[in-house]
């Protein structure tokens, strides 16, 4: 709570300097505030408790998720002064809409009620839909935004449907009372209206996370918006989506699955093949990137599938370790882009020769994306694969693995340009700042596969 | 006017889908942005309605208050939703969706 | 005594490793005292073991080879009066070819390479005929291959050589191959690899089990690869390309009759197995046959008693196939003597003309060489059988056998010899007699060997014309003493043999001596007559002289069959199977996933309203199955 | 009985509006038809007694987001036909889809028997009054948390709708 | 300890050598840790020999609640194939002084990397401790061979990258499948592993995708294509260490992981899949003869001699699988010394085409000499290394099925036939334009030949400490199979 009360204030605040035009003051204070609000997440560890009647629920998985939220943000602002720095004006309405997306998210891993799970979607949307968009005179950030736009409102009618239904049947939007309800009618089955509810709300939030056939606006929307945003997409609504859909199965189906499991196993399976076959074909690593965040998507599912107390550790590792390697990916999309004025591959030729450490950071983001042992990458998909066996899903788990296998084909493919092609003779302009993040991003990807306790048994 | 006692719930459930389907409709036969996002607000509408019928019928506020918040983000989502508009009329002198395709495969 | 016998393989392996290692630096005088002299010491030291042998097996283990629970293979050694012979044998002969080496090779550059072969080859020979058990006799048996290979391939510059190592390799290890699944089977049969082991378990199976078949008869397999028997014999003329004491050591005294040695100490084991004496007297027959033929119409020198070789070999194989084990012995050693002598002896030409091998080129040496002739003389009388030369014992011992065990065999055993007489003659003719075929400047330098070379010749004469009186026929009032000295190894094969040649009167087997006797004599009259004095190249040709000129088309058919077939297979596996089929299927998996990736990336079409499509199928699909199925 | 035709009539002429909103070829049209919708909608609300609801309705739809459609509508001078519409299979495969949705729905629903109220007559949670109670005890934090929503919408609009580039 | 300094003192290494930027320095540092890692091994022989049947345990948790555990031990297997890697990397360093090498320091950081995910392969009694290993050594491998490596390097090495990681994914999922059918409280420890309790048609589906990921690495007939193209692209290091190590990770799974766990389905299956590798001997051998590139035969005659090796661990008896253990560290030896060889033909003809070579032994000797060991021991004559190896595996098949005895038997007939021509071809004869200005090894370039012959004759003549050492490593192995 008091971390959304920060934030709030935080985006607030940003918007006060931009109109003092303190342009300087600007990342110093969101980063300062994103680490206190993340503090003050931190610190509602073991708090266990209900707010404003079953709004909030803060429940240490709810910490965990908005933590890694937050932190992921905080990643992607490390990056900022980068990206935007030829830009003259302040960027503090940019910012700000990235820290109330942010708020967002994080109501999104605290929600007692569909309520604020609609209000936290919504804030979230119509922050990226701006977002995406903000880059004005491009065409493709144009198109970007009209897509997501179109295609989010749309899913949002069906979201709002579903939870209508939802309340329909079970006279209540708060998730204990749906629970409730769930467990009252799960000997006999659950009413039709109610399912039908379950699975327009689930399909709204699997629009998010893009999983397979709601996946089509996530290449495109990813391609055109602006890069560093992109990352913030590909990271924390992607994560927070993921997030907010376990919480809503783990509450209000706690103790009761099967109803939705095989419907998300096929979807994830469907979304592992098209993500990773698409992929396989892209000649820009953005766009790859896209469909590598697709796949990642259904890898996630997996846990969903196969749904135990484990589920919510394993999905925490996964995003971290998924979110850590992409957001690096794109930190050094960033830099040679900025550099080469593209994104196809043939612009990272040679660039291992003269740019050890980047070229080394996206190796490693790669390999760890593949899920090459012993980069966090590995251990995350291990935590899903191993979820998935022991509740039997092995089919899934090959369609996986057999994902994996394509997924090298597409991973590799910047690792052979950058060390294996000949030299373009490019030297990316890196800022300290930069570099010691992308650093902290490689060494965090490699520390987290060497020791994966840190955080395996955290919730 | 005692609705709740000569009408059947089933009546507004059928009526707010029907709604809903034409809006869904409208969705995917039109090729401006702006019908389209009135399509969307009419299955809004429809969802609103559903809400509010649950709601009296069952003698429950929330759905009511729910219909409440809709609305408002409901007018958050059309204002950013127009002013995508206008900027992309700005660049293509177009608000056909199918123009703007550049971004695919 | 144990040190002894240990140094008796160590020395000439000293030797190897010093000249091996030392190659350019050692001096040839040095090389050349090292390399016959540890060959020396080592005979020396076999004679000491000789006198000190009191007939009864001495076995000793000097450290656990492979050692693996139930497997167990000591480095072992078994002296028994037939490793003593065969040492001798190796030792003795060996140091004379060594010695006559040293003069034969003076103007090769190779001179140290050369000892340090001939000196590792007598390392392996003794390892093989030393050896307690079967596993250590393979190591000889291999090592022989190998030093084979290395001394055929001697002048490597020149392929046609190399390809004849080669060939004589790959043949060796297609036996190699049999005898050492024999091993496994007898492994697997008497869970053990020593010689006494098995033989004493042997004895007390039955005869003609089918276990017992299968095992000599791949132990035979080797012993065909190794002593150049058919089918596998083509390989020994060919490893004629070898320097000429080469030819003498090891394809004619010492490692081809390895076989013989392998099959004789396995006695007991073929007793037991009658139907693979039968085959090895059939094989051993027609190679006999076969190859006295080719050594017809042969023109070269070298080519001719190599093919004289192998069908010698074959006369030891019909005796051990009648289980005339010590007439095989006698005949080996012998045969060691009389061929190393003829060899060397063919060297001395070759040397004397500077490398001329063809007959048809020689002629009226014998003034020019006349220390060769002689001795060379020796050895034709010898392998030809005429009394008392060592080879008339010796052949006279396995016909007595042959006779007493099937007339037919006998007869063909006769004819045989019968040939052997008229190319030996032939070759003699030919070769001294008569007038000078070759061009004329060739005659003017043509000078005899130096005494490094004759005398070796000269020793081995002495042997090959007195080597028969160690084992002198009872009939003829000797003791029979070779025979005395085997008995012991031999006592349990010829007591179970089933095949017991009957023992024929004496006044028969003194006919039957003067019938083979004459006929040999008839023969190198015959040999005398087409000859001497007419050109060797005119004689008619019909169409079974030209066949047997052309060896049977043997290596042709052997190209035919196997060589080629072998090549195209590979070509066709490579370009078939590798690339069309398996990498196809490899590659092409990844192909059909990129095609596919690309086929399905369409679907991202770009357009909202396919997007929008594509989401309300899917949602209606999903409403639909969860709802109402 | 009354209010039966008071419903029937409202849904059929939402439904009829909606109907013409999607076949009129001038976007003005269809804002206008939509506008009607929302009355019927309104209507509708006022029908289940929700009060509050029925003016905000009015007050939000009506008034606000149809005026904002009509200004884009003459700003971006839309008020023509639409140049080449969708393919006829288009057309009507997505007629198909909306209606097997419909179908889908309403084979969900149609089943549904709400335990009905014992005194439904006496229901005043559409009132102001109840709402509000209840708005700011139950629902307080959506309530305070929406304006971070609209504050969001405010300066994405700002940010996407002036002329300053980036 | 002395197990866990053997894998953590390869890493540190590869981390070091990283920022080292001083070609001489990296060189010789390289050299140095691989001697003093090569010294440790030695320490832990001794160890091992002293406190036999003593495994050198070494324990650390790592994941508890999901069963793995960092379990690293040091038995008899062990113990040969960490002894085989730490005598051939530095050899295998060595064997890089004198050339010039683009980025000294991240090669040789590379290749310690290999040597640590090496280590721990063959250490780890965790199963999956041993697939992470598994994995972190086909990662510097794939590095190596793609950034050192030659012709048409990206698309070769990239193949032989994804087929043997698709290889390695379906191990996981079985190993991640036996996890759930181990005893109480689950576990990876290999202990559980072995113990785990499956359906006879789960055994089948846990063969397949082990057999598979090891037959992809070894690699056996018919998953073998990657191979060849492989050996002759990477640079002489990498193909070094992917003839002489990495191939032996796969067999040595199979000893480790696939027979203690799958083998009745071995039993089951009358050997079915021994006729694979069988058939690969013949099918290699046979390509082989008609190889005209040096490392591409080279290439093929592993496959002939590593399916051999398969062949006899899958007969599933002792004396088969110890000559297995014996065979894999005697090809790993052999291997390595034919690739320094023909590193030094090319360095001196600039060509591995055999057809251009010829009559190399008139100027060079030495080379022929050592050459002529070393391929005696690949084609398996008695006293030298090959053949200890050889005899015990075709004695073994020999006991399990004659006939299979006999076709594998076809292998020292074959082995010869290409090796002698391949030797023929490029020694002897007389010399030609390319190989006239050949010049004869120098001692420098002679020491790792030198170590490598010794070590063909040791084993060859006195196997008796590898023996013993195979003989503990399999003896349990057999134990559980029994």
């Amino acid at each position: 709570m008091n971390s959304i009360i920060s934030l709030s204030v935080l985006g607030v605040l940003v918007l006060f300097l931009g109109i003092l035009k303190k342009k300087t003051w600007l990342l110093p204070l969101i980063l300062v505030g994103l680490l206190a609000s993340l503090v003050m997440s931190v610190l509602h560890w073991n708090m266990n408790r209900s707010l404003f009647h079953n709004m909030l629920i803060i429940d240490n998985s709810g910490v965990a998720f908005s933590s890694v939220l937050i932190f992921s943000t905080f990643l992607i602002f490390m990056f900022a002064a980068q990206y935007y720095r030829k830009v003259v004006r302040p960027l503090d309405d940019i910012y700000a809409i990235m820290i109330f997306a942010l708020v967002g998210a994080v109501l999104m891993s605290y929600f007692g009620n569909l309520i604020m799970l609609f209000i936290g979607i919504e804030t979230l949307s119509i922050a990226l839909y701006v977002l995406a968009g903000s880059h004005k005179e491009a065409i493709t950030s144009n198109e970007a935004t009209l897509k997501y736009f179109l295609l989010g409102s749309f899913l949002s009618g069906f979201l709002l449907f579903g939870i209508a239904l939802i309340y329909g049947s079970s006279g209540s939007f708060d998730l204990y009372a749906i629970h409730s309800y769930v467990a009252e009618h799960a000997g006999a089955g659950l009413p039709p209206m109610f399912k039908a509810g379950l699975f327009l709300l689930i399909i709204g939030l699997l629009f998010k996370i893009a999983i397979a056939p709601f996946h089509f606006w996530a290449p495109d929307v990813y391609e055109g918006t602006p890069t560093l945003l992109t990352a913030f997409m590909a990271t924390v609504v992607k994560t927070a989506s993921v997030f907010a859909m376990y919480r809503f199965f783990s509450i209000t189906f706690f103790g009761i699955h099967g109803v939705w499991e095989m419907t998300i196993a096929v979807l994830a399976a469907i979304t592992i093949v098209i993500g990773n076959l698409t992929g396989l074909y892209q000649p820009n690593l953005k766009r790859m990137l896209a469909y590598s965040s697709i796949s990642h998507s259904g890898y996630m599912m997996l846990a969903m599938v196969a749904f135990s107390g484990r589920t919510a550790n394993a999905l925490l590792f996964y995003s971290i370790s998924y979110s850590i390697a992409t957001i690096a990916a794109f930190a050094i999309l960033i830099l040679v882009r900025e550099a080469m004025g593209n994104d196809y591959f043939g612009s990272f030729n040679g660039i291992a020769k003269k740019n050890r450490i980047e070229a080394f950071t996206l190796a490693v983001a790669m390999l760890s994306l593949t899920g090459i042992p012993p980069l966090a990458g590995f251990i995350g998909k291990y935590f899903l694969f191993a979820a998935a066996i022991e509740q039997g899903w092995l089919w899934l788990v090959i369609v996986a693995i057999a994902g994996s296998a394509v997924s090298v084909g597409y991973y590799f493919k910047p690792i052979i340009a950058m060390y294996f092609r000949e030299d373009n003779g490019i030297v990316l302009q890196v800022g300290r700042p930069f570099r010691i993040s992308i650093l902290f991003l490689t060494i965090l990807t490699i520390l987290l596969g060497f020791l994966p306790f840190l955080l395996s048994g955290l919730i | 006017m005692n609705t709740l006692t000569t009408i059947p719930i089933n009546h507004y459930l059928i009526f707010c889908s029907m709604l809903f389907s034409i809006g869904v409709i409208g969705v995917l036969i039109k090729r401006n942005a702006l019908v389209i996002l009135m399509s969307v607000e009419l299955m809004i509408n429809s969802v609103n309605l559903l809400l509010a019928a649950f709601s009296a019928y069952s003698n429950d506020p929330a759905g009511q208050i729910f219909v409440f918040f809709i609305m408002v983000v409901a007018a958050a989502e059309v204002a950013i939703g127009l002013a995508i508009f206008v900027l992309i009329y700005k660049t293509t002198h177009s608000i056909d969706i199918d123009v703007l395709n550049k971004l695919k495969w | 005594m144990t040190i002894l016998i240990a140094l008796v393989p160590l020395l000439p392996l000293l030797g190897f490793i010093i000249l091996g290692l030392g190659y350019r630096g050692i001096p040839k005088r040095v090389a050349a005292i090292l390399g016959p002299g540890t060959i020396l010491i080592s005979f020396i030291l076999s004679l000491i073991v000789l006198f000190n042998f009191r007939l009864s097996p001495f076995a000793f283990r000097f450290f656990d080879w492979i050692s693996l629970g139930p497997v167990s293979i000591p480095f072992e050694f078994l002296i028994d009066s037939l490793s003593i012979l065969m040492m001798l044998i190796i030792t003795g002969v060996g140091f004379v070819i060594h010695v006559y080496s040293i003069g034969y090779m003076s103007h090769d550059k190779g001179f140290n390479r050369f000892f340090a072969y001939m000196n590792l080859f007598i390392f392996f020979m003794l390892i093989l005929v030393m050896s307690a058990n079967y596993a250590v006799m393979f190591i000889g048996w291999e090592g022989v291959g190998l030093c084979s290979y290395l001394l055929i391939g001697f002048w490597f510059k020149n392929q046609q050589f190399n390809n004849a190592a080669k060939k004589a390799f790959i043949m060796n290890r297609i036996g190699d191959l049999g005898f050492l699944l024999g091993m496994f089977l007898i492994f697997t049969t008497f869970k053990s690899f020593g010689y006494q082991v098995v033989f004493e378990q042997a004895k007390t199976m039955s005869a003609g089990s089918g276990t017992m078949v299968a095992i000599t008869m791949l132990l035979f397999i080797g012993a065909v690869g190794k002593s150049a028997q058919i089918p596998l014999y083509t390989w020994l003329p060919d490893a004629m390309a070898g320097p000429t004491p080469v030819s003498a050591l090891i394809h004619a005294a010492t490692m081809v009759t390895a076989g013989v040695y392998m099959v004789a100490r396995s006695g007991v084991l073929y007793v037991l197995a009658p139907v693979t004496m039968e085959v090895m007297g059939i094989t051993a027959l027609a190679t006999m046959l076969m190859t006295a033929a080719i050594a017809i119409f042969q023109n070269d020198i070298k080519k001719v008693l190599a093919y004289s070789t192998i069908s010698q070999l074959g006369y030891m194989f019909l005796a051990l196939s009648v289980g005339a084990f010590t007439g095989a012995m006698f005949h080996l050693m012998t045969h060691a003597f009389f061929k190393a002598l003829l060899f060397l002896g063919a060297g001395s030409v070759i040397h004397a003309l500077e490398g001329e091998q063809d007959i048809r080129k020689m002629g009226g040496l014998k003034n020019a060489l006349p220390k060769t002739y002689w001795t060379f003389l020796v050895g034709t009388l010898a392998i030809a059988g005429l009394p008392p030369l060592s080879g008339f014992f010796s052949k006279d011992e396995i016909l007595g056998n042959v006779f007493g065990s099937s007339l037919p065999l006998w007869v063909v055993a006769v004819g045989v010899s019968m040939m052997t007489a008229f190319y030996m003659f032939r070759l003699l003719f030919l070769t001294f007699a008569g007038k000078n075929r070759g061009s004329d400047p060739q005659s003017l330098k043509i000078h005899e060997s130096p005494s490094v070379m004759t005398i070796p010749l000269i020793i081995l004469a002495v042997l090959a014309f007195f080597g028969g009186f160690l084992n002198i026929p009872e009939i003829m009032g000797g003791s029979g003493m070779l025979k005395e000295f085997l008995a012991p190894v031999f006592a349990d094969a010829v007591r179970l043999n089933q095949l017991q040649p009957h023992h024929v009167a004496a006044r028969l087997e003194w006919s039957n001596m003067v019938v083979v006797l004459l006929l040999v004599l008839l023969m190198a009259y015959v040999a005398y007559r087409k000859t001497v004095n007419r050109d060797p190249g005119t004689a008619s040709r019909n169409v079974l002289i030209r066949l047997i000129e052309n060896k049977f088309y043997v290596d042709e058919v052997y190209d035919y069959l196997f060589v080629r077939p072998a090549l195209r297979i590979s070509d066709a596996l490579q370009k078939f199977i590798e690339e069309r089929f398996i990498d196809r299927i490899v590659n092409g998996t990844g192909t059909l996933v990129v095609r596919f990736s690309n086929g399905i990336r369409y679907l991202q079409s770009g357009h909202v309203g396919m997007y929008l499509f594509f989401m309300i199928i899917g949602i209606l699909l999903i409403l639909f199955i969860n709802i109402f199925l | 009985m009354f209010t039966s035709y008071i419903f029937y009539f409202l849904s059929i002429l939402a439904l009829y509006s909606a109907v013409m909103m999607l076949l009129s070829k001038k976007p003005i049209h269809s804002v206008l038809y939509l506008t009607l919708t929302f009355f019927a909608i309104g209507g509708h609300y006022i029908l289940l007694n929700a009060q509050f609801l029925a003016i905000v309705h009015i007050i939000v739809y009506a008034g606000a987001i149809m005026v904002l459609f009509l200004f884009t509508v003459m700003l971006l001078n839309l008020n023509k036909d639409e140049q080449s519409p969708k393919p006829i299979w288009v057309k009507a495969s997505a007629i198909i889809a909306g209606v097997m949705l419909g179908m889908v729905l309403i084979g969900v629903l149609r089943g549904y028997d709400l335990h009905v109220m014992q005194q439904p007559e006496g229901s005043q949670i559409g009132l102001v009054k109840e709402l509000g109670i209840v708005l700011y005890r139950d629902y307080m934090l959506p309530f305070e948390v929406s304006s971070i929503l609209f504050l969001t919408a405010m300066v994405g609009a700002v940010l996407l709708g002036k002329k300053e580039q980036i | 300890m002395l197990t866990f300094t053997l894998i953590f003192l390869p890493l540190l290494a590869a981390t070091g050598l990283f920022f080292v930027k001083e070609e001489k320095w990296a060189r010789n540092l390289a050299f140095a840790m691989a001697l003093v890692e090569f010294g440790i091994s030695i320490a832990a022989l001794v160890q091992y020999f002293l406190y036999c049947h003593c495994h050198l345990l070494f324990r650390l948790d790592w994941l508890a609640s999901y069963g793995i555990s960092l379990k690293f031990g040091i038995d008899g297997l062990s113990m040969l194939m960490v002894l085989l890697t730490t005598f051939l990397v530095p050899i295998i360093i060595y064997t890089t002084f004198g050339q010039k090498i683009n980025r000294p320091a991240s090669f040789y950081s590379l290749i310690f990397l290999m040597q640590a995910g090496l280590m721990g392969v063959f250490t780890a009694f965790d199963g999956m401790v041993f697939y992470i290993f598994w994995e972190l050594a086909l990662i510097p491998a794939y590095f190596i061979a793609a950034f050192w490596g030659g012709k048409d390097r990206i698309r070769i090495t990239f193949k032989f990258f994804a087929y043997t990681f698709s290889g390695s994914l379906l191990m996981l999922v079985a190993i991640i499948f036996l996890y759930f059918r181990t005893p109480l409280p689950h576990s990876f420890d290999h202990i559980w592993l072995y113990a785990s309790n499956l359906k006879p048609d789960e055994q089948i589906w846990v063969f397949l995708a082990f057999f598979i990921a090891f037959a992809i690495k070894v690699p056996i007939f018919p998953f073998h294509t990657w191979q060849p193209d492989t050996y002759v692209t990477a640079p002489y290091p990498g193909s070094m260490l992917l003839g002489g190590l990495m191939s032996k990770m796969g067999l040595f799974g199979m000893i480790r992981w696939m027979i203690p766990i799958t083998f009745s389905v071995l039993n089951t299956t009358n050997g079915l899949f021994i006729i694979l590798p069988v058939t690969g001997i013949v099918y290699a051998s046979l390509i082989a003869i008609r190889q005209d590139d040096l490392k591409r035969l080279i290439a093929y005659s592993s496959i002939a001699h590593l399916g051999l090796v398969a062949a006899g661990i899958m007969v599933l008896n002792a004396q088969a699988m110890q000559g297995a253990m014996i065979q894999m560290i005697s090809h790993g030896i052999n291997i390595v010394g034919l690739f320094i060889i023909i590193q030094y033909i090319e360095a001196r003809t600039k060509t591995t085409s055999i057809s251009e070579l010829g009559g190399i032994a008139i100027k060079a000797p030495r080379l022929a000499a050592f050459f002529m060991i070393i391929l005696l021991g690949s084609i398996a004559l008695p006293l030298t290394n090959g053949f200890v190896g050889e005899f015990l595996i075709l004695l073994g098949m020999f006991k399990y099925n004659m006939v299979f005895a006999a076709v594998a038997g076809l292998t020292i007939i074959f082995s010869a036939l290409y090796m002698l021509w391949m030797y023929q071809r490029v020694m002897l004869g007389n010399t030609n334009a390319v190989t006239e200005q050949v010049s004869d090894l120098s001692w420098k370039e002679m020491i790792p030949l030198i170590a490598i012959v010794i070590m063909v004759l040791w084993i060859g003549i006195f196997p008796g400490m590898f023996m013993k050492m195979a003989e503990n490593g399999v003896g349990q192995v057999i134990g559980i199979i029994r």
